[in-house]
């Protein structure tokens, strides 16, 4: 299907277009499920002046961490970034705006984005620094706080498998932020294991339908693991 | 004697019911998988999308792609389900989880909890702390009661910046477990040996000690 | 899993604590995905002035039409309900109170009330008969109206396969409204067409984990078509 | 002469492109499905729950579980999704289709519509009309330019209850297809054979006509 093959040959043509102060959506929960050829690529790209959202920003030295270390993020919205040195220095120094964002609120705005709902009240952070001017409104005797919408110019995801057409599935935890981001993107870039031809994904297991991804392209990915925890036999 | 973090996460695991499902932060809680009694079944959601976690996996086990809320490499049980973000937390805020348990800097006598941020000192995010304690009414916080210090961690009011207001009901610490209701903590139970003088002293909002306090019984 | 085995032996027990004046969603799209004996066993308990949530209201004489043949609903919140003359009858004489709702603002509400979202805003039905009496609020130049969520007492779902411990699929578009009606139930009842052991369903591709699922029956279903068309070879 | 139904349907699948999503409505839209041309592939969204709607099944491959949103059996190409009604309508109000064609009782110069509703005498509620008309600004109304008594249903301002405000901004009748901007109808073509002066006769709005008004070229 002509127009509906989404498969891109390099990273550049998967990022082409991507410039300066734009807002980049990053999937992932730490480094479980990150886009990684893609984010390297931005690096290398240089680009600049970027609104990152991204629930976490990397690690020292790796995946959004490299960002940080280019200088390129000049607003980052996460729920957590306890990981990254550099980070704190950033955002204590004042050399990046930080917009910390509870973890399901976080989720939930970036799902109301794709889903063109552009605000919804949570009760979560009512009372609490994060609903500091914010709209508030009681419902049924309980305080919820109004929370606006994410979108972004350009989500990076990363899947498990992806059909030509742009359908994705994805494993285990590495799920995580990926669907909602897809779906909130104006371009959304999937990073995959894996490229098979349409047909091969059950049409009844789709994770991410075609509709929501412009880009395809197929990654390598190293996988690190920031917290490797055994137990004996 | 102070409780040490096994025993409180033992006391924590008394709070347990068969067919719970269950949220278990990052330190302390986490331990609480330790001492599921045996004759109960619980099902561990973890909040990255997970429900239905396991033990952490054996050398060979090991799948970058499963890991847990704090980072950590887990496995899952049989019967288990992987979602995303949204779905996770829609199950967080939609109160389907009948039990979170969850850390803390400080906890005031009107339930309101700091967790997340000292000004200054320690910017790591709230990540899903915030959407855990407005999810659900059953919320266990374990913590110490008092800083090395000695400094109370029980307070007439949080100084912190906050996680939740009014939200947390229940608390076990080194101590004691105390129940939060009507403004004030109330003594429900003391570690083996600790006397309530002791409690009192180390308990700085303000604390109700009614009738004969028992001591906890572990495991 | 003792406290996890979600299954009931019967119909009564599937049923046990509905009672008159209850909230109870019913999922489906038309007569695709429906709970067939579940929806008969509410018309042989005979209970009254139920506020129904169901996308449609059934034909004559089958399914939710059952209910109403009955006079057991006493509030019908629905989206299209053209296929049914004793409804419309109900409707016009004031028998029973309906209050049509946008196909995607009523699966929206469904989804926030079970995911603890009060409200949301939306731009559907800005400016008609829908808007009336709600909040409206501008947001970026465009005008949105502000809908409550909806949960039930009761939501009676339809899935293909079900595990013991409560997780679903569903199959093609028999899926519909019921995986958020199983999130926005106090008691949500799934009748399946098959009960397998946990481990059959791969935890990849579950579409609602069992966490929202409280009780679990084996149904049979005569699955009739409402609009049977077909082409010629 | 006027455009019969299959007519309309033709000229309206000249409005399709290579790659779009599209949702087609119930009526004259589903009979778009059948003049896609040729050199071009769209997926056809079904608000139901299906991206990748395919034509009507054979007699033995009927299913129950697959159905349109007018409930008819359908089949589903290769390549495509099922999902809910949620995750669909998520798509829609998204703004992720990129056409919508419906049909409608009337249309005014403002690109307010109105197809759902005749108080007092048709009351079978608005589906998913609602949903579509505010996810997209690519849609395109079919419609009869006027009721078999001669009433126009191209208006000043519709009288029936609205399914969306401002939304549409093109229109294919039996007799012309006009775009809907700066409160008029501005006449964009002719269907063939019929005059410039019968569309005016027929539309009760202000219609604007600008130089040559062409033909329609249908297939």
């Amino acid at each position: 299907m002509s127009g509906f093959n989404k498969v891109v040959a390099s990273y550049d043509e998967a990022l082409a277009g991507l410039a300066d102060g734009m807002t980049v959506m990053v999937g992932g929960f730490g480094l479980c499920g990150i886009p990684e050829g893609l984010i390297q690529k931005v690096k290398e790209m240089g680009t600049k002046d970027l609104t990152c959202i991204s629930n976490n920003a990397g690690i020292d030295g790796f995946a959004l961490g490299m960002w940080l270390e280019n200088r390129q993020i000049k607003t980052m919205i996460s729920s957590y970034v306890g990981e990254n040195a550099l980070f704190e220095k950033l955002f204590i120094s004042g050399e990046m705006e930080v917009i910390l964002t509870p973890q399901g609120t976080l989720a939930e705005k970036i799902r109301a984005g794709g889903a063109g709902i552009p605000a919804f009240y949570t009760a979560t952070g009512y009372g609490t620094e994060v609903a500091k001017g914010k709209d508030t409104r009681e419902f049924d005797g309980r305080n919820y706080v109004l929370e606006p919408s994410l979108t972004s110019d350009y989500s990076l995801v990363k899947a498990w498998k992806g059909d030509t057409m742009g359908n994705l599935v994805y494993r285990m935890t590495a799920r995580n932020f990926n669907p909602m981001m897809a779906t909130a993107g104006r371009i959304t870039v999937a990073e995959v294991e894996e490229i098979v031809e349409p047909g091969e994904l059950d049409p009844n297991n789709i994770h991410t339908p075609g509709i929501f991804v412009q880009r395809l392209i197929k990654g390598s990915f190293e996988k690190r693991i920031e917290q490797r925890t055994v137990r004996s036999a | 004697m102070a409780l040490n973090r096994e025993q409180i996460a033992q006391r924590v695991a008394s709070e347990l019911r068969d067919g719970y499902y269950v949220n278990l932060g990052i330190g302390i809680p986490t331990l609480v998988a330790n001492y599921i009694p045996e004759d109960i079944d619980v099902m561990l959601q973890s909040e990255n999308g997970l429900l239905g976690m396991g033990p952490f996996p054996l050398d060979d086990e090991v799948e970058p792609d499963l890991i847990n809320a704090g980072k950590q490499t887990v496995t899952a049980i049989t019967g288990a389900a992987y979602f995303s973000s949204a779905e996770s937390f829609a199950m967080i805020r939609g109160a389907h989880v009948d039990l979170t348990v969850l850390g803390a800097f400080e906890v005031d006598q009107n339930g309101s909890i700091a967790s997340w941020m000292i000004p200054g000192k320690l910017v790591k995010g709230m990540g899903g702390a915030m959407d855990l304690v407005a999810g659900t009414d059953n919320i266990v916080v374990t913590m110490t009661h008092a800083s090395k210090s000695g400094q109370s961690k029980l307070l007439e009011s949080c100084t912190l910046p906050l996680t939740g207001v009014n939200c947390i009901h229940k608390v076990v610490t080194d101590l004691a477990y105390l129940e939060i209701h009507d403004g004030a903590f109330h003594l429900r139970e003391r570690a083996p040996g600790v006397s309530i003088d002791e409690i009192r002293e180390k308990t700085a909002g303000q604390l109700i000690v009614e009738g004969e306090v028992p001591e906890m019984r572990l495991g």
